[in-house]
């Protein structure tokens, strides 16, 4: 009798290029497990959440009713987390957010059976906004998304900026998604700031990287962005030529170059396997399933004990590719945060680099709202 | 009994008999199927009233679901954060509510809407339920577009809403009740003043009737069921999202109604039934089910006329 | 307010509103003349920027790629009018838009077959990058210039094709009496498959222009669609004046909207109310002039004098 | 020249044309007498291929028109002036005229908007008028015209005077003797029995929609019982 | 005898058309009157205009006295005004008795009925019934009105006339598409009915015309040009001229 994982990400619509990069990394997780965890066999069911609550919870829906999995994991959205969090939590199984962070279930909502392998939504772009001020910039122009995880972006970067925010843009998002951020741009730069800080996620990032260069404004107004430029927008920035992008400044808990046995293992295998870089959101795919391994291992394979399970989780002890680090109080990582940089690597691919350490240890702001001890 | 008689007779009995059966041999999550499936039924059945038998094409019923949901989900919401009392979680206070908020919107909206004609119609219904959808979008008291978790489903002293038995039989009557209803309506003095507008509404006029009257009055109905409809869904998801009012959601019920056959009282069930149980058993095979999902969409306007139900005879059930 | 902004600005609606045109103008044809709603539209929109794409990675040359693309597109568009809009053209639009929403299914499903989930970029040819000094530190990215240029000569194209050409004629004469053409000699089944075919053709280049600013994503058609219907709903079904007037109004009302709401809400509302309701008000502007004008007009702003 | 036989045709499911047979020959001028809803226009559109042949057989110069499209039919020589004119509103009267000019049969001196100007000088004034804004008998003159303009070689009208002036009615009447002159055949539907005696060499009485009578002008002057039964008040 | 109708200076273009040019009629209670005239005279509109689905652009439209040149058509219908079209115009989708049914109940002004079938009510379906033997149409009564054929369609369009027993009734060429029997099987029912209702008959049929009318008045590009009793018209020269032929 194995122990079955299901997976829900994105794997239709345009955003499914995140999904496949998931998909990818949790395959090569069971690879290098052996597709075991001790003696107990582990079994991966994928569930595609179409980009869309509903169907996100639908299909989590069916994993826990009639796949009756013990765990289920993944997750790009908030807003799908949030829709199906109930329907895991109430049948009593384990959840595990490889990538969505909305503040409540740091929060009011957090709970005994939730866990993350990512981050709550506001840590990177306060870390951003802690790289600001050390770089001495004094003026911020803000764009993103006008939706929750967009509002907690800005005001993520908002709460540790310490210069002034001379303008705000909050764009149209959702199945019509604004792409075209030509009027905003310009705005931007008739606003005088030092530095640009944006959040765009998947196609919208690549499209506006792009129009940044088409408007010429790498010299006056620098760009910092947060889950934007990353290893799935870069490869195709490249074969595009915006060159303009090299350089630019991002924070995240995770890089491809972090110096450690795991990192440097899992790194290696997806390029070998799959031909690029793998991203941030591969990464935190591939510790949800260490993260389960680690624990099924210790419990001997036994779904039923629900409270040692738990524990076996909360002790989070694995080797994760970011390095080592603990569950707060709200089960949400404890970790360090990097600043990376776009660069050219000895092969001519662009990818990042830590360029340096923002936060150690740092802990999210809502762990204390949750009641979890 | 006509053939249609029967069939209609035989769906109903199948979807009142299956899902029960699912969840005692221990498949809770088609039961959960069902559930969706008989919820949607009811808007479609709602939006057949206007755009079945009273040519009115709305693009933009799902508004009316968003916000019957709605109106379930904000009192909740108040309830567990800003300490209102205990009847904001009454089903008796939700449900009136989803209705009358749907009856209002459809009232103001409808006075505009119901001026143009056609796909200007279409457009028009759509651009307000967009307006709603944006609406809510940007009210984060509310969750905007992350969406709100009803933490407590409507509260009733006979039924509990939690037992999704129970949660499937309370849809499932409403949609016989639903049916009915609308049955009777165009039936009715009214509802044949209403299909007589949509066949030929200037010789309805010059015969005394004001038409806009009657098809706002219709509107109104269709809105109101719908945002019934919305209450229910509310209650099964316990997580509502703007999404539920995309424009896409509203093409998805014109096409329960179409793909089941319009202007007919089993079709737009029938619709429901073919368009769920497809996409549930497509998607389990390939990730591509869109791709046979079309096609066979496609192959069903282009060799089926009037719908499913046009398969078993003729328009007059 | 600043007057260089609201120059730009200007510019960055007006090319907004000419991709618009061209979407619209091959919809309110293929809706006006031939009567046929087709929610597909905007998947021959995807089409376009899916094949230059391509092509431009083939070519090496953006430019060559359009060229090439455009036909191939107006090609395709003449297959979807055989096989797909002909048989269904004497049915109620009902069935068109379930019919033409299949296909939407189908060729999404298929482009993320053949080209897989991440989307294209396209590159431009280095001297599209760089900007163009309008004065002083005024300056537009050189392709965006370009965009208003190709949309302005397709327009002017079109216009000229529809008003000034043989074939323009009997386009119109079609689209005022179908039979009566057909009793005169002219194949009007063919007809029809160009008027189709020029109509994807249009989209399509819209497609290739957007690509290079966006990518070529499964699903951008979908976004755009409900947009051309809402331009060619207020500018009146079947009139190419009224799509391009209206196109360019909503495409400036629009950008403006996005860049100066935010100002004039605050100039009476709180900063932070402010903020707040001026994306949600930007994101229901094009609604909210669509539902007004025709609450006052309700046949859209040019209604076509026949039909 | 053109020849029909057993023709019947449908509406849905009524039948409008009971096995309709007439001929024409070259170089005549032929009507269809009868009441309203006879099925004269009926048997011009089935001609035509407007609307479709149920059955039976119609040749012209020995090709089959039936099954047809309506345009090759068209381009085998038969000009058409439908019942209600049907101008193209939305295009001015050159346009009207130009936009489905067509000289399939390779005609030597083809139909020019010069020569139709000379056939009906009062169009020349107003040739930038949209199709629209003209009068009746201008419409009229312009829906000959345009059907000239294919170069047909059977003119085929249908109520070729209905709703005019008399004065104007004369034109036309004066113009297709003139067209005629030049050797063109025609078929044509009229309300007013006496122009048509006139100009015409051969006619049918439709009833019901088939021909219930033929014969020559001089037949039908003669034949007063006729006359009165299938044609006056 | 007082007008029971009385247009005013009506005004209706169409673009460049005059389609009614400064129209004046006045119509007796009681009385048959015919309008005749060439084809695009304006007749249609000029009833159009009176039942109020067109607009005039000038002009006043009298009734019982009372001035309703802008009132709504339902209004108009509420006030005693029906009329048939010349265009057949009927609910094709319907039974031909439900077409009927639904004229009744226009009148009997108890339409906001949600939940009754309409098909129970005995006094509309009787009288519905009724009429179509009238029309010689009971044979079809359950029939779907699109299968029906042209000609029968005429005979319910003026079943639907008969049926909403207006005072006044607008009839637009109802013999056009009757067969010569049917003809004068329908002279035969307006002959009937003359007399109990105002009647404006528009009508090609000249012969109808004649055995009909008590006055006709020939309307020529939108305007009368006479208006007399039957003889006086047969004698009128202008209207030789223009309509009835030179000779
Ligand atoms: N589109 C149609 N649908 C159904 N029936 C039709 C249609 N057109 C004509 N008919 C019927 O077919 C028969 C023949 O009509 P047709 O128009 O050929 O008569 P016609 O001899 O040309 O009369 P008129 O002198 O009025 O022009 C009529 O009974 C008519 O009612
Ligand atoms: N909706 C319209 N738009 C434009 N022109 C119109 C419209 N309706 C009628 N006309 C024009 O107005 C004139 C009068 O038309 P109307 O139908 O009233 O004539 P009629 O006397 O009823 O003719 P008939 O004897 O053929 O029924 C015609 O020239 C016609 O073309
Ligand atoms: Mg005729
Ligand atoms: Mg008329």
């Amino acid at each position: 009798e194995p122990v079955k994982i299901g997976f829900v990400t994105t794997l239709t619509t345009g955003a499914a290029v995140i999904g496949t990069d998931m998909q990818n990394a949790v395959n090569l997780a069971m690879e290098h497990l052996g597709g075991k965890a001790g003696d107990t066999e582990l079994e991966v069911i994928f569930g595609d959440d179409q980009f869309a609550p509903e169907a996100g919870k639908q299909v989590t829906d069916k994993l826990v009713k009639q796949d009756d999995v013990d765990f289920v994991a993944g997750y790009i959205w908030s807003h799908v987390l949030l829709a199906s969090r109930k329907s895991v939590l109430d049948a009593d199984k384990i959840l595990i957010s490889a990538n969505a962070g909305p503040s409540q279930m740091a929060g009011k909502l957090c709970d005994k059976n939730f866990f993350s392998t990512s981050w709550q939504n506001d840590q990177t772009p306060m870390a951003m906004g802690e790289v600001l001020n050390r770089q001495g910039v004094k003026s911020l122009y803000l764009m993103a998304p006008n939706y929750a995880a967009g509002k907690d972006m800005t005001a993520g970067v908002e709460r540790t900026f310490t210069g002034e925010i001379v303008g705000k843009d909050l764009t149209k998002w959702g199945a019509d998604a604004q792409l075209d951020f030509s009027a905003e741009l310009a705005k931007a730069k008739a606003s005088g700031a030092d530095g640009l800080f944006v959040f765009y996620p998947g196609a919208a990032g690549g499209a506006f990287v792009k129009q940044y260069q088409q408007a010429g404004l790498k010299e006056t107004l620098p760009l910092y962005s947060v889950f934007t430029v990353d290893a799935i927008s870069l490869p195709k920035l490249q074969s595009a030529g915006f060159t303009d992008v090299i350089g630019s400044k991002v924070t995240q808990e995770w890089d491809p170059s972090l110096d450690n046995a795991a990192n440097k293992k899992f790194v290696t295998d997806f390029k070998a396997k799959f031909g690029h870089y793998p991203s941030y959101y591969g990464a935190q795919s591939y510790d949800a399933i260490m993260l389960i391994a680690s624990a099924v291992e210790k419990v001997g394979g036994d779904m039923s004990d629900k409270d040692a399970l738990r524990a076996a989780l909360k002790e989070a002890d694995f080797e994760s590719v970011r390095g080592d680090f603990t569950f707060g109080n709200n089960n949400l990582p404890v970790q360090n945060f990097y600043l990376r940089e776009v660069v050219e690597d000895a092969d001519g691919v662009w990818t990042t680099k830590v360029v340096e350490t923002v936060y150690e240890n740092h802990v999210d702001s809502f762990a204390a709202e949750c009641d979890m001890k | 009994m006509t053939t249609r008689g029967w069939i209609t007779l035989a769906v109903m009995a199948l979807l009142g008999v299956l899902p029960p059966l699912f969840f005692l041999t221990g498949n809770p999550f088609y039961l959960d199927l069902a559930t969706r499936l008989v919820i949607l039924a009811i808007a479609a059945v709602s939006l057949n009233l206007i755009l079945g038998y009273g040519g009115l094409v709305s693009f933009g019923h799902a508004a009316f679901v968003g916000l019957g949901a709605y109106a379930v989900g904000i009192p909740a919401h108040h309830w567990l954060y800003t300490g209102w009392g205990d009847w904001a979680t009454m089903g008796y206070v939700q449900l009136p509510l989803a209705v009358l908020a749907c009856a209002v919107f459809a009232l103001l909206t409808g006075l505009v809407c119901l001026r143009t004609k056609g796909v200007y119609f279409i457009m028009i219904t759509m651009a307000f339920a967009q307006m709603i959808y944006y609406l809510i979008v940007s009210i984060e008291e509310y969750g905007g577009d992350d969406g709100l978790v009803i933490d407590t489903r409507s509260q009733f002293a006979w039924i509990d809403l939690d037992n999704p038995l129970q949660l499937f039989g309370l849809a499932y009557v409403s949609l016989i009740v639903s049916m009915v209803l609308v049955r009777l309506i165009v039936n009715s003095r009214f509802g044949m003043v209403l299909q007589g507008a949509k066949g030929n509404p200037d010789r309805m006029a010059t015969l005394g009737f004001n038409v806009y009257v009657f098809r706002l009055v219709a509107y109104v109905i269709s809105g109101a069921m719908a945002g019934y409809a919305g209450a229910l869904l509310g209650n099964f998801t316990t997580f509502i999202s703007p999404e539920m009012m995309d424009w896409s959601r509203s093409g998805e019920l014109m096409f329960m109604v179409i793909l089941g056959g319009a202007s007919t009282t089993v079709g737009p069930v029938l619709g429901a039934v073919v368009f769920i149980v497809l996409e549930e058993v497509l998607s389990h095979f390939t990730i591509y089910w869109h791709l046979p999902f079309g096609l066979l969409l496609m192959a069903v306007v282009l060799f089926v006329r009037g719908g499913l139900a046009g398969m078993f005879g003729r328009k007059e059930d | 307010m600043d007057f260089s902004l609201l120059v730009i600005q200007g510019l960055n609606g007006l090319q907004l509103g000419l991709l618009l045109f061209l979407v619209a103008s091959g919809l309110t044809l293929v809706f006006g003349i031939l009567d046929f709603v087709n929610l597909a539209h905007g998947s021959l929109y995807m089409l376009g920027a899916f094949f230059c794409a391509t092509l431009t990675y083939l070519f090496g040359n953006f430019i060559l790629a359009l060229i090439v693309a455009v036909p191939i597109t107006g090609v395709i568009g003449f297959l979807v009018e055989r096989f797909v809009a002909r048989p269904l053209y004497a049915r109620d639009h009902l069935d068109h838009v379930l019919g033409t929403f299949g296909l939407i299914l189908v060729i999404d499903t298929l482009t993320h077959l053949i080209w897989g989930p991440e989307g294209l970029s396209v590159p431009l040819p280095d001297w599209l990058r760089g900007q163009i000094t309008l004065w002083g530190d005024t300056v537009v990215p050189t392709f965006r210039l370009m965009i208003i240029g190709a949309g302005l000569a397709a327009a002017a194209g079109l216009f000229w094709m529809v008003n000034r050409t043989r074939l323009g004629m009997l386009i119109r004469a079609g689209a005022s009496n179908r039979t009566m053409v057909s009793a005169l000699g002219i194949d009007i089944e063919l007809l029809f498959g160009l008027v189709f075919a020029l109509g994807a053709a249009m989209a399509g280049l819209a497609g290739m222009l957007i690509a290079p600013i966006t990518e070529a994503t499964i699903g951008m058609g979908n976004g755009i669609i409900i947009t051309a219907f809402v331009v060619i709903i207020v500018g009146g079904i079947g009139s190419i004046k009224g799509a391009f007037i209206a196109a360019l109004l909503i495409g400036l009302i629009d950008t403006l909207g996005r860049s100066f709401l935010d100002d004039i809400f605050a100039l009476f509302m709180s900063p932070v109310a402010a903020e707040n309701s001026a994306p949600a008000i930007s994101a229901m502007l094009i609604y909210i002039i669509m539902a007004l004008v025709l609450a006052f007009r309700p046949q859209g702003l040019f209604p076509p004098k026949v039909r | 020249m053109l020849v029909l036989k057993d023709v019947t045709a449908h509406y849905g499911t009524s039948q409008a044309l009971f096995g309709m047979s007439l001929a024409l020959n070259a170089g005549s001028v032929v009507t269809l007498l009868g009441r309203n809803g006879m099925g004269k226009t009926t048997t011009i559109n089935t001609i035509m291929g407007i609307v479709k042949a149920s059955g039976g057989s119609i040749t012209f110069d020995g090709e089959e028109l039936v099954g047809r499209a309506s345009f090759r039919t068209a381009n085998l020589g038969l000009g058409l002036v439908p019942e209600g004119r049907q101008i193209f509103p939305n295009l001015s009267l050159r346009e009207n005229l130009v936009a489905t000019a067509s000289n399939h049969l390779g005609v030597a001196d083809p139909w020019t908007i010069d020569k139709v100007f000379a056939l009906f000088p009062e169009l020349e004034t107003r040739v930038s008028s949209m199709g629209n804004l003209l009068s009746g008998g201008e419409q009229q003159m312009l829906a000959i015209g345009r059907a000239l303009m294919t170069n047909p070689r059977l003119l085929i009208l249908d109520e070729a005077t209905e709703g005019l002036a008399p004065l104007v009615r004369r034109k036309i009447w004066d113009a297709l003797e003139q067209v005629r002159a030049e050797g063109m055949s025609i078929l044509v539907v009229d309300k007013n029995l006496a122009d048509l005696m006139r100009i015409a060499d051969h006619h049918h009485i439709v009833q019901r929609g088939e021909v219930v009578w033929s014969g020559t002008t001089e037949d039908l002057r003669a034949d007063e019982a006729t006359r009165r039964q299938y044609l006056e008040f | 005898m007082s007008a029971v109708l009385q247009i005013d200076g009506l005004n209706k273009s169409f673009g460049g058309i005059k389609a009614t040019d400064n129209l004046n009629l006045s119509v007796q209670k009681g009385e048959l009157h015919a309008v005749i005239g060439p084809n695009g005279a304006g007749k249609t509109t000029m009833i159009s205009q009176l039942c109020g689905s067109q607009r005039p652009d000038t002009g006043r439209i009298l009734y019982a006295g009372r001035d309703i040149t802008t009132l709504p058509p339902h209004k108009r219908a509420h006030l005693g005004i029906t009329r048939s079209y010349q265009i057949t115009s009927l609910i094709m989708e319907m039974s031909v008795i439900d077409n009927v049914a639904l004229a009744l109940q226009a009148r009997d002004g108890h339409s906001f009925r949600f939940l009754r079938p309409a098909r129970s009510l005995s006094h509309l379906r009787d009288k519905a019934m009724d009429l179509l033997g009238k029309v010689d149409l009971t044979a079809k009564a359950e029939h779907r009105t699109k299968a029906l054929s042209h000609g029968e369609h005429r005979r319910m369009e003026i079943a639907i006339a008969l049926a909403s027993d207006a005072e006044l009734m607008l009839l637009d060429e109802p013999m056009a598409g009757l067969g010569s029997h049917e003809s004068m099987q329908m002279v035969e029912l307006l002959r009937g009915i003359k007399g109990q209702h105002t009647i404006l008959l528009i009508e090609h049929d000249m012969e109808a015309v004649f055995a009909l009318a008590d006055r006709i008045s020939v309307l020529v590009y939108g305007h009368i040009i006479a208006t007399g009793t039957p003889d006086e018209i047969r004698g009128n020269e202008a209207v030789q001229h223009a309509y009835l032929g030179e000779e």
